[in-house]
């Protein structure tokens, strides 16, 4: 019951947070994206060969690009308190359900970048920490800070020579084998499989940034008392490294993850043209070249949603991670 | 005589900065509670975790002895060492709020040393922690079991530090400053608790104090240390009743006395000159420079530790000469 | 009372010519099944070509034409088996195919013909020039069209292939808009294979049609159409074994010795009479300085176009130095040969215009877009050969939007290379872009240089019009000499359509069309 | 009389920290580094007076096959040594310039925030939030492509998007700074808010900003990097991320020409980075210890 009325008020919290932040971003984005050369009407008559003025100046009017700019802000607003995100000119189906083709592949590869960005990171970080000043320390430290300076896009084209056209061990882009129809177990491995390598390249980064802040974190820690009164308990150095001391580790570490998604998000855009995955990042990136801005603005507010929402997974796990903490 | 239940003899502890213990002995008999007492720096609390084996990595314990139960601490394996902590030497430090483990229950906390030690299982930890709790006169124990460190005030933590430490009945309680970081009101309760349990348990109690007014009626002998040497030693009542060493003297002056009354005992506070700071670097006496009777030859090495009379130990040449040749005088 | 030229040609005729072109062991029956992948660089807004000219290749596998054609531009029977032209050229009859049904089972007729080209007059980017003079479209019976012609269109005969004009069937597309895209619901068409999926952003799946009319064809099973915007991506794909097929130079150009050695893949860079591929660079004639012919030249003149097609396109391109595509055979004339590359001469003209170095060296600035699909190398290319000659070419990076505003809405440009493509026929692919009358702020693709010489658009509307083949192309001959001496242009090269290819698979691109194949002849060999 | 409230703790920047700066041996090695970087980019037109992006040799030269370009030359037979000369200026000239302004605009704005507080703060905690809610990379995307990819644009662009973890940080400062005694002294003196934000607080919230302007700068290398080969670089200046996104789609053939300007990327961040530990190591020396 307790715990209810809290996720309740977590909850309330965090729908008060996001609507201002939400209309701030969609407000400043749609200005800022009116700001840009050309507009769908262009593209399209561009793309499709050729045009008439009189074509394209229907398309302007049936895109609603020919009324004043607040004037097609408002109308966006209304449609978005009617939970609706719009039209997409070029594709000709609503946005909601182009971003919902997308969404789940999107979520996955974020899910599984994080995952590994997470365990490698944590692991990495303890064991930097662990060897403090030696050379696994000094080691890993030079390993983790490739990853951090070292571009995504890089490492990614070279996982793809190394992992699929050398070796030949995994595929080298797409997110699934198209019509191979399978089902069940093979259809999840083969699912996995085309995961791995765009989600280590997006995780890499992040994988530096989580090892060198539970570098930190565990000695931090690991230098409290209460790992002295451990010690003194008698306990082995492993009981005390993961019952003692990564688990408060962790409190300081996942902070960011809620920020770090999306930069995750941004990371895709450059991961998922390497890999041809068909994700958000992606479809965003198109939407700014092709002026298809009901879209972007519409990944744009989904991503800030996935990113309101990751922070209050963030608040609740450090509740439950760290008993001092009232959810505010 | 028996052989003590702790022998501590010519431990010294380096670091690559410094040694801030050197040359220090001391032994604790069965069921003896022994009070080390000196200023923060003098190297007592390094000294309590040498003994437990858990100094940072980068200190060397050399030349030393620490014999305990007729063992050599500093020559047992780790993994036979870890048998030895939480179970035969136990110990509870001076900061209960950033000494227990904030996200895990109290409980829980004591259960982990119960299980390691005992092999009980989750169940029967869990009801033994609950009598702990009890033992250590925590009021509800049952429900504290599961709360969380930061749910329990100052003394009560300590409380739950203690049932911890005692949970596998331990044959010797190392208490490093238990009641420096509690309310005065506390503090007497939290050593009445201590010394309860040594009788009950039949335990050795080394309460490591910078505070000469607890001495008197909770311990039986004092170490008193300097800057990592031992200065002085003795009964508890003939130390405060006749300090020799000057620090001793000293520190005694500058302590509040607490009576058995918690009263205050008033009297004027007076500071011992300069810091032990200054001991630094010194190749003599470490108390030379706020010494008032240091003689030219307390330059030249540090003082052994020497028995006066039985159970007297003093580390000052002059007082040494001068007792002496009191104890001549009166002989005479 | 008409007269009527028959044209008979038999299907049979046409798959004969396709196997004297395959070695002999092959022309034995092909087998059926297999998953055919093939890749495209952009997911284009629909795989229909109804109202778009961005998706060719797609459309044709899904809506067959009327005809198609030979790899020189002779139509062969398709959904009409034969047909006649009035010698007017004001009247055009095709008789169709016999027990042809779309894909959701219902007949096709010559109302669905009908329908169709009045829907590409009206929506097609280049089918509202092609079919600008159709009056009317008769369906005397349900099996006989009759397009009806104000004017005579003698480039209509060859834009009728399944690529550039798909017939769609009315009862589907009567009641859906003119310029939306087409979504999966109105993908129903006669061709060999129907649109089983779309996921958008990676791949659409097309099935075999075993309706299809053409039996025992298609062979495959399936096509896979993956979108794959990166060429590095592309052609790892190629190399791991994950593609099968794909056009327009689907890796880098750089990589392609490599695969010309590859054991599985094999290059291919036969041109088609389809494509007519151009790239050229337009003046902005409204820019003082450009407006002077001795500066046009001297650009001209800076330019090493052999240059260009060994550097920037490892040779897979051809010099291409008039208005008309080298690509388009029947219509370039050869007279029409690149100013000669001499820097000399460039300086020399330029000191000669006024434009004397400054103390950097440079003359004058210019600003230089570039059409984003094309390589940004040639943009480089072009800039430093510039410098060369002392004008200080400042390139701009525009996405498409934004070059496409740029150019024809703003016309903030000096120089612009564009890849104005000529297609099948100067008139519906060059005209656009010299023609006075289609100066037209706001439309893309159009005269954007504000290319003005009567004489010029004489020519072209004759040519429109002249169903006479040797006048036409005399006509277009003095079309290219004028244009090539007024310099409103530098036509640069026409890049050659690489395709690589699974060495297993056989007759992608039997015609003209090049990919735009509708794939029904398509099959593995072991 | 002013004398009195000269009580502002000194700037932590202080001799100490240096000396432990200076004690780093990786630091130092990074710093030399870049120290050879920016002499290679401030000498660029003394190296290579012609302009890096002609047209000069036969494509596609291999490292030491000509000694006359001993990096070899590009698709379109650009010296590539020549273009890693100037590259460097353009590179660093973005990292530096982006840094410097974002970090102005986020310490103006974290300043304002954390030092007034109130509804201040809150308004300016959302457009913080509005900021970094949206994927940066995304962002940097929609303004580079609106202005147009030039050097400038990119530059703004990447300050835009980064400004908000300076002014996280900056706000957390000086929430905290504002509290001490320093502070209300000042304000007992009647100083204005001008003053006691830049002479009195901000030198004493420097030690973490400077970190972080380390990693900023790195970061901003990497993301011009990443525009490049997006296809949004600047096409009339040359800069690594521009000869990775120019070359990248040779990459299997002739590796070199994306590898050499990789390197210089991976190895001039990576110094930046190294210095951005090492001075956090120096400013906050109770963690140093523990190395």
């Amino acid at each position: 019951m307790l715990e209810g009325r809290r996720l309740l008020r977590v909850l309330r919290r965090t729908v008060i947070q996001a609507v201002p932040t939400i209309l701030g971003i969609v407000i400043l984005n749609f200005l800022l994206l009116k700001l840009a050369p050309g507009d769908a009407a262009d593209v399209m008559a561009g793309e499709f060969g050729a045009a008439t003025e009189e074509t394209m100046a229907m398309l302007r009017q049936r895109f609603g690009l020919d009324v004043p700019v607040l004037q097609q802000l408002l109308a966006y607003l209304s449609n978005l308190a009617q939970f609706s995100l719009g039209q997409s000119p070029r594709y000709g189906m609503p946005v909601s359900e182009l971003i919902g083709q997308r969404l789940p592949s999107t979520l996955m590869l974020m899910g599984m970048a994080l995952a590994i960005a997470f365990g490698l990171g944590i692991a990495l970080g303890t064991a930097m920490a662990l060897t403090a000043g030696r050379w696994p320390d000094r080691l890993l430290s030079v390993v983790s800070l490739i990853f951090y300076s070292v571009p995504g896009f890089w490492i990614g084209l070279m996982l793809i020579v190394l992992f699929s056209v050398k070796l030949g061990w995994l595929p080298s882009g797409g997110q699934e084998t198209i019509g191979a129809g399978l089902t069940g177990f093979d259809y999840i491995l083969d699912r996995l499989k085309h995961m791995i390598l765009p989600a280590t390249s997006l995780a890499l980064f992040y994988v530096a940034i989580y090892g060198r802040l539970t570098r930190a974190a565990v000695l931090e820690v690991a230098s409290q008392d209460y790992v002295r009164t451990a010690a003194a308990k008698g306990l082995p150095p492993l009981a005390i490294t993961l019952r003692h001391i990564v688990r408060n580790a962790l409190l300081p570490v996942t902070t960011l993850a809620g920020i770090h998604l999306g930069g995750i998000l941004g990371g895709a855009v450059v991961v998922e043209t390497v890999y041809s995955w068909p994700g958000l990042g992606r479809l965003a990136f198109e939407s700014v070249m092709r002026r298809d801005f009901n879209v972007l603005l519409g990944v744009l507010l989904l991503s800030s949603f996935l990113v309101i929402i990751a922070n209050t997974l963030v608040d609740l796990l450090h509740a439950w991670l760290d008993p001092r903490v009232e959810v505010r | 005589m028996t052989a003590p239940l702790l022998d501590v003899s010519n431990l010294t502890i380096r670091f690559p900065t410094g040694t801030p213990v050197a040359d220090l002995g001391f032994a604790v008999g069965e069921g003896e509670t022994v009070a080390v007492v000196g200023e923060s720096g003098s190297g007592k609390s390094l000294t309590a975790l040498a003994i437990m084996r858990l100094l940072p990595r980068t200190a060397r314990t050399t030349s030393g002895g620490i014999r305990f139960q007729g063992r050599d601490l500093l020559a047992l394996p780790e993994p036979e060492m870890r048998r030895v902590r939480g179970r035969k030497i136990a110990m509870i430090f001076q900061e209960p709020m950033t000494s227990l483990n904030p996200v895990l229950t109290i409980g829980k906390q004591i259960a982990e040393v119960l299980r390691l030690h005992e092999g009980l299982s989750s169940e029967a930890a869990r009801k033994r922690s609950i009598q702990l709790l009890d033992l250590v006169r925590v009021a509800d124990p049952h429900l504290r079991v599961d709360d969380f460190p930061h749910r329990l005030s100052g003394g009560m933590r300590q409380r739950a530090m203690i049932a911890m430490a005692v949970a596998c009945g331990p044959k010797l309680l190392i208490a490093d400053e238990p009641t420096t970081a509690l309310d005065v009101t506390i503090q007497a309760q939290v050593l009445d608790l201590l010394d309860r349990l040594r009788r009950e348990l039949g335990m050795a109690l080394v309460l490591i104090t910078h505070d000469l007014g607890i001495v008197g009626q909770w311990a039986d002998r004092v170490v008193v240390m300097y800057a990592g040497r031992g200065a002085e030693e003795a009964d508890a009542t003939r130390l405060l009743d006749d300090p020799l060493h000057p620090y001793t003297r000293g520190l005694l002056a500058a302590s509040p006395r607490l009576d058995a009354r918690l009263h205050y005992t008033a009297g004027p506070l007076r500071e011992i000159p300069g810091s032990i700071a200054s001991a630094l670097g010194e190749p003599g006496c470490p108390f030379v420079p706020r010494c008032p009777m240091a003689l030219p030859t307390c330059r030249t090495k540090p003082p052994p530790l020497e028995e006066i009379r039985p159970g007297r130990l003093i580390a000052c040449p002059p007082t040494l000469a001068l007792e002496r040749a009191d104890a001549a005088a009166v002989g005479r | 009372m008409l007269h009527l030229k028959s044209v008979v040609a038999a299907t049979a005729a046409f798959f004969l010519s396709l196997a004297l072109g395959a070695p002999v062991a092959e022309a034995q029956q092909p087998k059926h099944g297999g998953t055919l992948r093939f890749v495209m660089k952009y997911e284009p807004p629909t795989l229909s070509a109804l109202n778009n000219t961005s998706t060719p290749t797609t459309s044709a596998k899904i809506w067959d034409g009327l005809v198609t054609y030979d790899p020189d531009l002779k139509p062969l029977p398709m959904l009409a088996t034969s047909w006649s032209v009035s010698p007017d050229g004001l009247q055009y009859t095709f008789n169709l195919r016999e027990g042809v049904t779309f894909h959701d089972g219902k007949p096709f007729t010559s109302a669905d013909v009908a329908f169709s080209i009045m829907r590409l007059k009206a929506g097609h980017p280049r089918g509202r020039g092609t079919f600008a003079n159709v009056t009317e479209v008769k369906a005397p019976d349900a099996k006989t069209a009759v397009v009806v012609l104000s004017k005579p269109s003698p480039y209509m005969m060859v834009a009728l292939g399944p690529s550039e004009s798909p017939i769609v069937p009315k009862h589907v597309f009567e009641n859906f808009d003119v310029a939306t895209p087409p979504g999966p619901p109105q993908h129903i068409g006669t061709g060999p294979f129907v649109l089983k999926e779309w996921v958008r952003g990676s791949h659409a799946v097309l099935e075999r049609n075993a309706n299809y009319w053409d039996k025992p064809r298609p062979y495959l099973d399936r096509v896979i159409v993956r979108f794959m915007p990166d060429a590095a991506a592309r052609a790892a794909a190629f190399e791991a074994g994950d593609l099968d097929l794909g056009g327009s130079a689907p890796v880098p150009l750089s990589d392609m010795e490599r695969y010309k050695s590859h054991p599985r893949l094999a290059v291919d860079t036969r041109s088609f009479a389809y494509t007519g591929a151009q790239h050229q660079i337009f003046f902005n004639l409204d820019t003082p300085i450009l407006k002077e012919k001795k500066v046009r030249e001297a650009i001209a003149h800076a330019l090493d176009l052999q240059a260009i097609v060994d550097t920037v396109f490892y040779g897979y391109a051809k010099v291409s130095p008039s208005p008309i595509s080298v690509a388009l055979t029947t219509w370039y004339d050869p007279a029409v040969q690149p100013r000669k590359f001499d820097v000399n001469i460039a300086n020399k003209l330029l000191d000669e215009a006024g434009h004397p170095r400054a103390a950097n060296g440079m003359r004058f600035p210019l600003r230089l877009l570039y059409n984003p699909f094309i390589d940004a190398r040639l943009a480089e290319f072009v800039r430093q050969s510039l410098r060369r000659v002392g004008i200080d070419a400042t390139t701009q990076n525009l996405e498409f939007g934004a070059y496409v505003k740029g150019v024809y809405t703003d016309r903030s440009f000096d120089l612009t290379i564009e890849s104005l493509t000529n297609v099948f026929d100067p008139t519906v692919g060059v005209q656009r872009g010299y023609w006075s009358k289609n100066f037209r702020i706001g439309l893309p693709f159009s005269n954007s240089a504000h290319y003005e010489n009567p004489e010029v658009d004489r020519l072209l509307e004759a040519a429109a019009v002249e169903i006479d083949a040797a006048k036409r192309k005399q006509l277009f001959s003095q079309f290219q000499r004028i244009v090539h001496a007024d310099a409103p242009s530098v036509d640069l090269i026409s890049p050659l359509e690489v395709i690589i290819a699974n060495k297993k698979i056989r007759n992608y691109a039997r015609g003209a069309e090049g990919l735009g194949d509708n794939f029904a002849d398509v099959h593995f060999v072991d | 009389m002013t004398t009195a409230i000269e009580i502002a703790p000194q700037p932590e920047v202080s001799g100490r920290a240096l000396r432990a700066f200076l004690r780093n041996p990786a630091a130092m090695l990074a710093s030399g580094f870049l120290v050879f970087v920016t002499a290679v980019a401030f000498a660029a037109p003394l190296i290579y007076p012609e302009d890096p992006l002609s047209m000069v040799a036969r494509p596609f030269l291999w490292p030491g096959q000509n000694p006359q370009f001993p990096l070899g030359s590009d698709s379109l037979g650009r010296d590539v040594a020549a273009g890693l000369v100037w590259g460097s200026r353009i590179s660093l000239i973005i990292g530096i310039a982006a840094m410097a302004l974002g970090v102005s605009i986020g310490v103006v704005i974290g300043a304002t925030a954390g030092y007034f507080g109130g509804r201040i703060d809150d308004g300016l905690v959302r457009l913080v939030e509005i900021f970094q809610t949206t994927p940066s990379f995304l962002m940097l995307i929609v303004l580079v492509a609106i202005a147009e990819p030039r050097v400038e644009s990119i530059t703004v662009g990447i300050a835009l998007v980064t400004w908000p973890t300076i002014a996280r940080l900056v706000r957390a400062e000086f929430r905290s700074l504002r509290e001490k005694d320093f502070v209300t002294a000042a304000r007992g003196l009647g100083y204005g808010h001008l003053r006691i934000i830049f002479i009195e607080i901000l030198p004493n919230a420097l030690p973490p900003i400077i970190v972080t302007s380390s990693v900023i700068v790195a970061s901003a290398i990497l993301m011009e990097s990443a525009l490049s080969f997006m296809g949004l670089g600047d096409p009339n200046r040359i800069s690594w991320g521009s000869m990775i996104g120019a070359n990248r789609e040779t990459l299997r053939t002739t590796w070199y020409l994306t590898a050499v300007p990789g390197v210089a990327i991976v190895l001039t961040v990576l110094a930046l980075n190294m210095i951005g530990d090492a001075l956090n190591d120096a400013l906050n020396p109770r963690l140093s210890a523990e190395r």
